[in-house]
């Protein structure tokens, strides 16, 4: 089942992955890093269709994509 | 289960220090992953501005070296000239490469010399505060515009790439976005492309990608996107524009 | 060395930067410098290096550190109006420890000035490569031969500090035409490993090439570029034992001494000759080096020897005579004879003005 | 020994070759010699000059107050440089451009009419060669045949070039025996 | 003189331009001069006055050299590598005896450098304009208020003259806040008759200004220009006499001096307090003008009363430091304490190094 | 018997220092025949470059002044700025306006400044002693070109007329020719129409002017007209680019 | 009496204004003051920091190498910045945002939970101006009404600001007591 | 009748104007002036025409012409 995997280390919760999945699927997490950035987390995980758009947008190189 | 995504092994292994939506970010990512793609990774050297964009050059697993503000063409010339065989990929801001060194940047590509200019345009000197750069849109606010950019003072903005592509020397001239993931698809197409024609010998290509700078734009990412989508792309059209 | 062969200096010059093992110029014309960037465009391409004609000079100065970054021995010539636009990249190239020989063939004067000879650019040099207060080498040469002599050794300090490295002639030095023999060549340097080259080792590691003191020991970058700084303080201070080169004419006896460097220099032998056919003991002090200056060879001139001195130099205002005021023992009269306007000292007026301080 | 020159005439009239020459010849004959054009603005237009000297040592000031030969082709040149001359120095002036040449006191004048001779030798072009054979013979510093044979070689290697030059300097070679 | 107002040191000394009649600006953004130029991109519209945002630094001082040119008291604002960038055309405006005020908000280091505070710019604005060797007057303030203070002085000096005059400030100054009394405004003086404005007579015979010591009195261009250079020393060694300032601060009965200039010399002052608060004789000597730099009067300190002296600076290399030690008597051990990174000197560290003299 | 053309009184009484044929002489005979008729003898005012094109303001009954190599334009803009109501007119010669001022020629030209650039195009750096241009012609020999210049590493001639055509914000843009009576006349009209703009507080104009270097280019000014007729106007098109 | 400051927080806590709220005050109490913020690089994405001084005289070093009172609003800073209060000092950190704080021997320390205080003035974006008030209440060189007066005068007209901020700066005000 | 009259004090000499003329009537003088240079003379008077080609050609503007 495809997935995503969010990278906390990476991740500065600019949420432009948010506005690109087609499923609506990522959201703001409740925590915060190290850098002080409440990451991204994948909800209703088994939705994912794997579609990489999220990957491709994140300027961060945050989001790796299995499928 | 396979993955079908991965972040870039020539990324290195810390996190920039672009703001949160900075598409600096997405350039350079796509730069590492078509010399991935093309097997470059041993010959690509990276030429770092002065901008927010020097930044890149301290976040990629390759020889990256740095140039003063607007020169990087002119210190380029001197580097591909005696080192043909490495790809050499001039990463600048729109400020550092259409204002200050505007000079450096047409002769270089009037000469076709043989490497590839990526311009991050993002419409204003992001890491100075946000100022009016020559890119800066008609009505814009900066801090130099604070009442928004005056054309009839400070001028339209200025297409750098449809003026290169006036030239008859560069060989691929380019203009992509980075707001969408189509666009960061296409964009990387465009570096592909100029990666190739460069390996080839075959001169100067020039690719120009729309930027948010959310800091200075004052604005949350999303809104830069929105922005980017309604506005920006009005104003500074994507395309090949050459080659 | 090959045999004296008649040649203008500007040529000269260039063919001892060729056979130096210098493989890349960028140049801007402007007189008096032109005929040495017209001997090296075609020059450069017969001996397979490369030839820019830069579409400015500070185009040209950052071509030179992008192939001094490729790890090729590389060259640029210009005269003040052109060095001045090169001062933020000489700046850099001090700060990033970047080699490159400039050779500056001096005109006349600020600003637009006059494009005949001069030696007005004194300071320029020898005070600061730009803002932040850092410096390299700079030799003065009196003749095309030492100027060609000097040639290999430009280069050789370059690489060896890290430093850009001036070569200071001026219009007449490169106009004229005289015997010169050139130096031998030699095979340009394998300078790939050096760490101010990018992107010469395979599956190297990334190095960023930037103000490189930045990268230091420290993860804390400002502490790493103060280090750099204090330690760039250090290796200029020790110029003043290892690198300093002056000539002394006729110094053993003198009781009054001509300081002049260049073109001047060479025009003060002869007055120090024609004063020694009327039996005045008159000698001459010329540095080779003016930076590092040999601060304590003229301090060390003993006040009982000297009665007095003069300074000649072609600067108005003057910029040398004060230099040497400042390290000559105070009580000492030191005099000044300067001309401008593109007029070069005369033999017999330096004479007179050493006659006037006996 | 050293004697110091100063050459002087307007654009065409060849004047920064004929110092090169004479410095190519010194070399020749392992003589130390330099020459300086005065060069840039001053060329466009006005006159054109250059110094020479040539010396058995070093030679260290490549200029000088005053010449022990000043050769001036033109009117403008005899104006500006005819109170150059040393004391017991030679005035050497083109006559067919300058009438009633007068040489300060103590200076020697030679008149020569270039005009006149270089249409003897075969053509206008050759005032800088006639002056060169006049120079080597008159002043004796540097060898007439070591002056000859660079002065072919330099000065193209077409036939007739050749033969125009040679005789050019052979001109200049005599005339320097009327005056000697 | 208005009541004291807390205001960033960059805006004030912006304000203080405009009020000193200052209607022209041009410059290019560079930390940490970005908030003077984000100031006057709106105050200059409101007070009738013109902006430029120019494409550059080598723009910016032409602008400001054209406005000159127009009978306009003009400004730009830049940091070291923009002044680097500035030196050729700072030469023709020396050359052509042209005015104009550069603030130089220094940051430091050499090259890119760094963009915190810094005093690394001392030998590039005190030796020479750009090549040449000419230079105009270099304010130091120590404070926002003397900043803006010296800001008429600037302008006045500047035309007096009719040389380039630098105001030299550092980031710290720049960015830090504090209340300032700004100077009452003046109206823009009228210019237009000056020699070096074009365009402002009416029926007017043709005048070319361009490095105007060309058209003098003689019809031979080079000896009008040996001429303006030899009245140019003149007036540059009268500035001794006449222009210098500085400050002492408890000197009367020191036996320690602390040399310092600009926001090193702030700091220092509180090192002195608190060294006299320890009993120590110490005191406080500060260079206001940099050029003229107070030469005699730091050579006069005697070295009877006088045991040892320290200079400090934020400058590594150091620049001050060596500036001092030549005209300070020879036996006086001169100590030097200096940062570089952008760190700011601290009173402590300053009072410590002074100590260790004593 | 009348007079139908003199000498025109903005001229010296005495001669320029340009050599023979240049055509320098003829482009500044153009501007003071057109102040006249504009009946701007008071109010005009020019700018001296760097450049045999630096003689002109020596010899033309105006205030002219000079500014470093290349940097006209910007010093024009700060002149401009402040006086509104003089007419001024920035003369450059092609390499400094196209190749060390370019980033202030374009800058200045895209911010729409008020006055007007005349450049003369002669394809070489004359005062220099002929070396090449950003405009030299392919195969041309200058004394950095002594093959000919070679476009592969050289460019091809940069036309700089046609990029600041290229710009929304210049109102008027030609290149006109001066090597034959009609091209004077039309040089003429070109001048005027840009004057008469700027006197509007229109903007912008760029004139571009074909002229000889007969000393540079070793050709006599007969030859050097019969160049210009066969080789130099194909590669520069004669004609208003834009307005 | 010269009291020192140093304020760190991340961006956008606030610090930069804090600071100059309080050398406005000071200055509307007729103090010197300064205030010296950390600027460019350091801005983006690290910490963000100032120092500030008020005195009753002229003021000299604008920055210390340690100070009176040390502010920190986030663990970077506090781990940054712990060590730099003088040894009688004050060390206020933001407890919401750095657990278990610990003063260095002979310093005092504060802890103030932001987080909670702020939702009681009604905007987590208040934080700095309950440090405003808590300051000028514990520290006492810059009179609490000038203060407030100044703040509610710069930042901001909008009514619901006004009152915001003035209930912040008064449970600031509140919050010093406890230390007293 | 038209006629044009060389002031032999601005011309150098540069000959553009021999081509010029629709009617030939200009040719480098025998004689030179103060610069050296054999300054225009324009031969067969009446043929002139006025036509003023001569004159705009001329960079030195040395021709006046009468009609
Ligand atoms: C000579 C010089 N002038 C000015 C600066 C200041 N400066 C640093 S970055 C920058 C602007 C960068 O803007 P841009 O190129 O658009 O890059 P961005 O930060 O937007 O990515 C400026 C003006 C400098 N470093 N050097
Ligand atoms: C900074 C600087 N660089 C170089 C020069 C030398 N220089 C003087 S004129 C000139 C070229 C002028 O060529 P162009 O602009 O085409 O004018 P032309 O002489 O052909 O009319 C150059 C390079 C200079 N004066 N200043
Ligand atoms: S796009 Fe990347 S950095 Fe931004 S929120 Fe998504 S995962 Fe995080
Ligand atoms: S891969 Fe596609 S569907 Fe899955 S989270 Fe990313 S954008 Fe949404
Ligand atoms: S300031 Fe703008 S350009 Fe710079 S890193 Fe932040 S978002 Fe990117
Ligand atoms: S060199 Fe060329 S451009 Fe200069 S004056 Fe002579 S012909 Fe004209
Ligand atoms: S065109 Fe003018 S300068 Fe040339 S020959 Fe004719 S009259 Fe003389
Ligand atoms: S006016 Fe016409 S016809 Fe008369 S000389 Fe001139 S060109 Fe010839
Ligand atoms: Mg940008
Ligand atoms: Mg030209």
């Amino acid at each position: 089942m495809p997935k995503i995997v969010v990278d906390e280390k990476f991740c500065k919760g600019c949420g432009l992955c948010f506005g690109v999945c087609p499923k609506d699927l990522i959201k703001a997490g409740p925590n915060v890093n190290a850098a002080g950035y409440h990451y991204a987390v994948q909800q209703r995980e088994d939705e994912c269709t794997g579609c990489k758009l999220c990957a491709i947008i994140c300027p961060d190189s945050a989001i790796e994509v299995y499928k | 289960m396979e993955k079908v995504y991965e972040r870039n092994k020539l990324l290195a292994n810390f996190n920039t220090s672009f703001c949160p939506g900075c598409m600096h970010g997405t350039a350079v990512k796509l730069i590492c992953e078509v010399a991935t793609e093309l097997g470059i990774e041993d010959s690509i050297v990276g030429v770092m501005p002065i901008g927010c964009s020097v930044q890149w050059g301290m976040f990629v697993n390759f020889d990256t070296f740095g140039v003063p503000h607007g020169r990087a063409a002119a210190t380029a010339t001197g580097y591909k000239r005696n080192r043909p065989d490495n790809v050499l990929v001039v990463y600048q801001g729109d400020g550092d490469c259409s204002s200050i060194g505007l000079c450096e940047t047409v002769h270089a590509a009037n000469r076709g010399e043989n490497f590839t200019v990526i311009m991050i345009n993002n419409q204003v000197y992001g890491m100075t505060g946000g100022q009016a750069a020559p890119t800066t849109l008609p009505g814009q606010k900066t801090t130099t515009s604070q009442a928004g950019k005056n054309i009839e003072e400070m001028g339209n903005p200025l297409n750098l790439a449809e003026m290169i592509a006036g030239l008859p020397t560069p060989k691929y001239v380019t203009r992509q976005t980075l707001h969408t993931p189509k666009g960061v698809l296409a964009a990387k197409k465009a570096i592909k492309k100029a990666f190739e024609i460069q390996i080839d010998g075959g001169g100067y290509s020039f690719v120009e990608l729309l930027s948010a700078c959310p800091t200075n734009w004052k604005m949350t990412p999303g809104n830069a996107v929105k922005y980017m989508n309604e506005v920006v792309t009005k104003q500074y059209p994507v395309g090949d524009l050459k080659g | 060395m090959s045999k004296k062969e008649v040649s203008k200096g500007n040529e000269a010059l260039m063919e001892a930067a060729v056979r130096a093992g210098c493989r890349f110029y960028a140049g801007y014309p402007i007189t008096p410098q032109t005929t040495a960037t017209e001997y090296l465009s075609w020059r450069m391409k017969e001996i397979g290096g490369q030839f820019v004609q830069a579409e400015s000079e500070l185009a040209a100065i950052n071509m030179v550190a992008g192939a001094s970054m490729s790890g090729t021995r590389s060259l640029t010539a210009t005269s003040g109006p052109g060095l001045s636009l090169m001062t933020e990249t000489l700046s850099v190239m001090c700060g990033g420890r970047i080699p490159g020989v400039i050779v500056n063939i001096q005109r006349y004067g600020a600003g637009i000035g006059g494009i005949q000879g001069g030696q007005s650019d004194f300071y320029m040099v020898t005070k600061t490569f730009g803002h932040g207060g850092l410096t390299g080498l700079v030799y003065a040469p009196v003749s095309t031969q030492e100027s060609v002599d000097l040639m290999v050794k430009a280069f050789d300090k370059s690489e060896e500090y890290r430093v850009p490295v001036v070569m200071l002639t001026d219009g007449s030095m490169g106009q004229m035409m005289e015997a010169v023999a050139l130096p031998d060549f030699i095979d340009p340097p394998d300078l790939s490993d050096q760490p101010y080259v990018a992107g010469t080792r395979n599956g190297r590691v990334k190095r960023a090439i930037f103000d490189t003191p930045w990268f230091g020991s420290s993860p804390n970058m400002a502490d790493n570029v103060e280090q750099a700084y204090i330690a760039y303080e250090e290796m200029v201070q020790k110029w003043d034992e290892t690198e300093v080169m002056y000539e002394e004419y006729m110094m053993d006896d003198a009781q009054y001494v001509i300081f002049a460097w260049g073109t001047s220099a060479r025009v003060a032998k002869t007055a120090v000759k024609t004063l020694r056919e009327e039996g005045k003991k008159v000698g001459l002090f010329r540095p080779i080096t003016l930076l590092p200056f040999p601060k304590s060879q003229i301090a060390a001139l003993s006040k009982n020897k000297i009665k007095a001195a003069l300074a000649v130099e072609m600067a108005v205002p003057a910029q040398f005579y004060y230099e040497v005021k400042l390290h000559l023992n105070n009580d000492i009269p030191l005099g000044s004879y300067k001309r401008s306007g593109g007029y070069m000292v005369l033999d017999e007026d330096i004479a007179d003005a050493m006659k006037k301080m006996m | 020994m050293e004697n110091s020159y100063l050459l002087a005439g307007f654009g065409g009239q060849g004047i920064q070759t004929l110092g090169q020459l004479m410095v190519y010849a010194a070399n020749e004959a392992d003589k130390a010699a330099t020459y300086l054009p005065a060069y840039g603005g001053e060329m466009r237009g006005g006159t054109s000059n250059c110094t020479v000297k040539i010396s058995a040592d070093e030679i260290g000031a490549p200029a000088a107050k005053s010449y022990d030969y000043v050769v001036v082709l033109n009117m403008p040149s005899y104006n500006r440089f005819k109170d150059t001359v040393k004391p017991s120095g030679t005035l050497i002036v083109n006559s067919s451009l300058i009438a009633d040449a007068k040489a300060p006191e103590e200076v020697k004048l030679i008149e020569i009419d270039l005009s006149e001779l270089s249409k003897e030798a075969g053509s206008a072009l050759t005032g800088n060669i006639i002056m060169l054979g006049l120079l080597c013979a008159y002043v004796g510093d540097i060898p007439q045949e070591a002056a000859k044979e660079v002065m072919l070689k330099k000065m193209g290697k077409k036939e007739e070039y050749i033969a125009m030059n040679s005789k050019a300097f052979d001109l200049g070679v005599r005339q320097a025996k009327a005056y000697a």
